[in-house]
């Protein structure tokens, strides 16, 4: 790559890691099953962002071996979102609820009696 | 420089000044119903400019019929989405100029006319 | 020929999964019996070949390493293979009855399971970072569906809390490939591995970190292993036993493919390792201590595939012969007692309608052989001889003493202490006699096909036979040592 | 003097489009948010075509192409929802 | 303009302008990010949403990377949105809202840090990456001197039909492994689960349908076609005309079926058997397995996995097990 670092690739890369972080915030912040799916598909984006930036950061042509990579993600991607809102129908028809309770080894031992 | 050049950067600069006046309404305009008037007016010219102004550049012709066809797309799309969110919002009962709007519109007299005795003739 | 029997351990069941989708009974039959029978067939081809001549790649596409994906198997890919044949088969042969091809509940399980079996084969062969991500996310869309196939509220909360964090597992590791790709320029794991040392460290011990943390989540090692339990406890029983004995290793198999020949030469590795032993030693006491606090069946296994999966991380900075041959069994051991266990509480569970522990009383009487099963699976997994996991510890215990581990001896033996008393309870909660006034008559237990408890006793009965045909399999993993261990 | 233009052109629409997203944000109704993502839409077209112009990448006209079809999907889904309570005035 | 010397600030001053671009185009992409993540009406979020991928297609554009700019605009226009959108929507069938709860899963002082401190991390090492020297070799520039081998002149098409095939091959698995799993979990299907009939007589929705449909269809073919030489393929294509099936549905034209036809299962393995059936016959006889033996079989198989993809979107989509005409 060229010793004097293209400056547009640096915006989209600061872009890339803000959009993973923020991705990675909203998860950690929300109990919400869908927010929770927009932000796994936000944080995917950044990770795609980055491929693309650090693949196409050289004067060459542009790299295709990340390109492939991104639009195998992108596909994979819409994939599982489909299929994880199929699954959070379910779960609201099961227990008329679209968050996920927080996590605990307690859950496990307190089972026997919630059933 | 040539003729054709110039004219293309006319369109395209007059395009942009649609757009804006579009966004301008958008944010300014005080109900749903006049800033669908922003959309689909405002934005479609714009979009049109915007399509001719290659075009006036581009020799092969089928290039400009793509440009064409967004265009026409673009405005088939818009008259719908419209339409679809204007019957929405009917429905919803959002006839009335909301009164609770935050200040971004500003003055009353920045609405056009025709348009808010239309929401209000509708209403009645 | 090698080559072709490689393919077809993809692409048979690939395809069968293909034929299950079409409509009609026999279309899913087919597609079974090509998809899963012929397995074990290959993988004698292919252990003979890596028997007589090393391990080998195959180019797919006839494209060389970093332009095109390549195909690696070595006795621990071997191995592997060898579980899912095993395992897996006799689990399909367990849920043909609950799961019957044709009937509505098997339209929907057996396409699943057959990809989840072909996306498992392809995992333990690939040789590319990032084909690894395509089967590590093939494998969490077969198997949180065939969970939800359970159809409780709890394993749709299981299920949907397992695809969310193994979602976020998968983009771990994807950024971590993204950046391992940018500083080598390769995606295959061993020529990756030839660059590694060259190449910018802090770009390579992050993207490493990364990777590491998505498999780990992937892995369920404590302590992030919360989401484990009660997917593993409320799935259908033969989905149970693939997703304990298999499914949870997948992510272990890379985590050893990523230390031990991906990044062997890398900075910190020693460090790395170290870490990874001590949240294995975590794990094997906190889920050794957690699995004797529950009270259903299906839930102490669970969290003892915690505890277990604990050992698998114990042996990474012992670097030897021995502890290589200690990891290796434990994986292959603990698969068979593991999955012994699920499929015998399966039909425990199914015959009682509960897996209560309190209500397993007088279980000797009324399902006898499961408990026999769920009996010798529990000798393997305390590690009493003469038992595969008795020689695991065995020899995990002799590699830490040559490598002056000395405080991984006592978690070793705190580990099966805890194993041996959370066996002994279920043991004890199902030889209870009972209250005789409040007994519940034997005409109570529901019938089970022959074949599903001869699937759980068969499973029982390898896995105490590992103890005895162990020297053919440790000659053979002792031919494909970790490239970092291959040293004296 | 054209490759001056284009960007030039390309930059006050996005800078337009950012505008816009005030009216995103600030909504009141989902209806004024779905409209002002119309209206990003019709900017993104635009864009799409100038940029395919300045970078000389025709196949950025196909991208606007498939904007301008697929606009009316997200409107029509959106239109088909049923309006809630926090939507009456 | 006006004589030579502007040439020199014409070659600088556009630069400048495109770095102007991609400002804004960040700052907006990050701000679209924050507002999905904070909006507390989860509406506004999933619109956020489907505003960011229509920004992040230009940022595509603007990244030379035209043919994920294409695999967005279909993707993330025609199916996502509106997928989100209908999901909510099933989700407040039953009078219920959906909103945040008040307790978050982590307190703040650990999720901050953690977001951050993951961002920041990412972005100083790109940085590093970004300096890194290019290795000669790597699979990006063997692409570029070997894609005469593979007979199609864009790069990603080579990669992902020839070169790495064995990904797209099990990408397809994935695809068809998410339908599965969600006809596992498909609930019940309630009358109005898809936008009824009183909504297929407002007459500007056929016009837009007999127009839309079509020409989702010709467009599916050209990009299919042009995926040779041009940015584009069997995925955007595939999407593009599940995206006419995705307005079908909306419409009320394509209703949901309680059963898969038989059809509909023909062309949801379609793609993975052609592709797998390609590759192994092309081993059978003595070539490299997933060795494409030219253009044809590359198209072949492109039109296979369109066909795949398209189906399964839509079926997807509908959450259903299967779709028919609506009386």
């Amino acid at each position: 790559m060229n010793d004097a670092l293209n400056p547009s690739a640096l915006i989209y890369l600061l872009t890339a890691a803000a959009v993973f972080g923020i991705g990675l915030h909203g998860l950690l912040q929300s109990r919400q099953i869908l927010r929770q799916l927009l932000t796994i598909n936000l944080m995917g984006s950044g990770i795609f962002l980055l491929l693309i930036t650090l693949g196409g950061g050289s004067d060459g042509p542009p790299d295709p071996v990340p390109q492939a990579m991104v639009l195998t993600g992108i596909v994979i991607a819409v994939s599982a979102t489909g299929f994880a809102l199929a699954l959070l129908l379910r779960w609201h028809e099961l227990s008329d609820s679209t968050e996920l309770d927080a996590v605990a080894d307690a859950d496990a031992v307190q089972d026997a009696h919630d059933e | 420089m040539n003729p054709q050049e110039v004219i293309a950067s006319l369109l395209l600069l007059s395009g942009c000044l649609f757009f804006i006046a579009g966004t301008i309404g958008l944010l300014r305009f005080p109900d749903v119903f006049s800033r669908l008037h922003a959309l689909t007016k405002a934005d479609n010219l714009g979009l049109f400019l915007i399509c001719a102004g290659p075009a006036m550049r581009r020799e092969p012709l089928c290039s400009a019929g793509l440009l064409l066809i967004v265009w026409m797309l673009g405005l088939l799309a818009a008259t719908v989405s419209c339409h679809l969110i204007a019957r929405r919002a009917v429905r919803s009962g959002q006839m009335e100029p909301r009164a609770s709007e935050p200040p971004a519109c500003v003055p009353r007299t920045c609405v056009p006319r025709t348009c808010a005795s239309r929401t209000c003739a509708s209403r009645t | 020929m090698t080559s072709e029997a490689l393919i077809g351990l993809i692409f048979l069941p690939l395809l069968g999964a293909c034929a299950a989708v079409l409509p009609g009974r026999l279309p899913t039959r087919l597609g079974i019996v090509a998809g899963l029978l012929p397995l074990p067939g290959l993988l004698v081809a292919v252990t003979l070949s890596v028997w007589q001549q090393g391990p080998a790649f195959l180019e797919l596409g006839g494209w060389a390493a970093p332009l095109g994906i390549r195909l690696f198997v070595d006795p621990l890919a071997v191995l592997m293979l060898w579980m899912v044949a095993i395992i897996g088969g006799l689990a399909a042969a367990h849920a043909w009855f609950d799961f019957r091809p044709g009937s509505p509940a098997g339209q929907k399980f057996w396409p699943l399971w057959l990809l989840l079996t072909s996306a498992m084969n392809a995992l333990f062969l690939s040789a590319d970072w990032f084909n690894l991500y395509v089967c590590l996310e093939l494998i969490t869309l077969t198997a949180i569906p065939l969970i939800a196939l359970a159809d409780s509220k709890k394993a749709v909360r299981a299920a949907m809390r397992y695809l969310l964090l193994a979602l976020l597992a998968s983009l771990l590791y994807l950024l971590g490939v993204a950046l391992l790709y940018n500083a080598t320029g390769t995606l295959d794991l061993y020529q990756m591995a030839d660059v590694l040392a060259a190449a910018p460290s802090a770009v390579v011990v992050t993207a490493l970190a990364l990777m590491t943390l998505g498999l780990l989540l992937k892995g369920a090692v404590f302590p992030l292993h919360a989401w484990l339990p009660q997917a593993h406890a409320s799935a259908p029983g033969p989905v149970s036993t693939v997703l304990s004995a298999l499914v949870v290793k997948s992510a272990i198999y890379l985590l050893y493919r990523l230390w031990l020949w991906g990044a062997a030469d890398a900075v910190a590795t020693e460090l790395a390792l170290m870490l990874l032993a001590m949240l294995g030693a975590a794990a094997l006491l906190y889920g050794g201590v957690l699995a004797l606090l529950q009270e259903r069946l299906k839930l102490v296994i669970a969290y003892s595939t915690v505890a277990q999966l604990g050992y698998l991380l114990l042996i990474l900075p012992m670097a030897s012969a021995t502890a290589w041959q200690a990891g290796t069994y434990q994986l292959l051991s603990h698969g068979l007692a593991k999955a012994a266990m699920f499929l015998a509480a399966a039909n425990i569970l199914h015959a009682l309608r509960s897996d209560r522990l309190s209500d397993l009383e007088r279980l000797d009487q009324r399902q006898p052989l499961s408990l026999f099963a769920l009996a010798i699976a529990g000798v393997s997994i305390m590690g009493l001889p003469p038992s595969g996991g008795f020689l695991a510890k065995w020899l995990l215990l002799e590699a830490a003493w040559r490598s002056g581990h000395w405080w991984l001896l006592a978690v070793i033996v705190a580990g099966s202490l805890l194993a041996a008393a959370y066996v002994f309870r279920i043991l004890a909660a199902a030889l209870r006699r009972g209250d005789p006034t409040q007994a519940q008559p034997v005409a109570d237990t529901q019938a089970i096909p022959r074949v599903q408890t001869a699937c759980a006793l068969l499973l029982a009965l390898l896995a105490l036979a590992a103890g005895f045909a162990a020297a053919p399999i440790l000659a053979f993993i002792d031919t494909g040592l970790p490239s970092a261990w291959s040293g004296p | 003097m054209m490759s001056l233009i284009l960007p030039t052109t390309a930059l006050l629409l996005l800078l337009n489009l950012a505008v816009g997203l005030i009216r995103v944000s600030r909504g009141p109704t989902p209806a004024d948010r779905m409209l002002a993502a119309l209206l990003f839409g019709t900017t993104t077209v635009a864009v799409l075509l100038l940029l395919a112009e300045w970078m000389a990448l025709p196949a950025l006209r196909d991208v606007a192409l498939l904007f301008v079809m697929l606009a009316a999907i997200i409107s029509v889904a959106f239109a088909g929802m049923p309006t809630t309570d926090e939507e009456e005035p | 303009m006006r004589a030579p010397d502007m040439r020199v600030p014409d070659m600088r001053v556009p630069d400048m302008i495109g770095l102007g671009i991609d400002a804004v185009l960040a700052l907006a992409i990050v701000w679209l990010a924050l507002q999905t993540v904070r909006s507390r009406d989860l509406f506004k979020a999933m619109l956020m949403f489907v505003v960011f991928g229509l920004l992040m297609s230009l940022a595509w554009a603007r990244l030379h990377a035209p043919d994920l700019a294409l695999a967005e605009a279909a993707i993330g226009a025609g199916i996502t949105g509106a997928l989100l959108l209908v999901t909510w929507r099933r989700l407040q069938a039953d009078g219920h809202e959906p909103a945040d709860s008040e307790h978050p899963p982590l307190p703040l002082w650990l999720r901050l840090p953690t977001a951050g401190g993951a961002s920041m991390l990412v972005a100083s090492i790109g940085w590093v990456a970004l300096e890194l020297p290019a290795t000669p070799g790597t699979a990006g520039e063997l692409a570029w001197q070997r894609i005469d081998d593979i007979g199609v002149s864009n790069p990603v098409t080579a990669v992902l039909l020839g070169f790495r095939a064995y990904d797209t091959l099990l990408e397809m698995a994935v695809v068809l492994a998410a339908w599965l799993g969600a006809r596992a979990v498909a609930i019940e299907l309630r009358p109005g689960a898809l936008p009824g009939p009183a909504y297929a007589e407002v007459p500007l929705v056929g016009a837009l349908l007999s127009l839309v449909v079509p020409i989702s269809i010709l467009v599916a073919v050209y990009l299919l076609q042009a995926g040779g030489n041009a940015p584009g393929g069997a995925f955007q294509g595939g999407a593009v005309l599940a995206a006419g099936g995705v307005l079908l549905c909306l419409t009320g034209r394509l209703e949901a079926a309680a059963q898969t036809s038989g059809l509909e299962r023909v062309l949801l393995v379609l793609g993975l058997v052609v592709f797998s059936l390609a590759g192994l016959l092309v081993m059978a006889s003595g070539g490299a397995m997933l060795a494409l033996p030219g253009l044809w079989a590359i198209y072949l198989v492109e039109t296979a996995l369109l066909l795949s993809i398209a189906i399964t979107l839509v079926l997807l989509f509908a959450a259903a097990p299967g779709l028919r005409r609506a009386s």
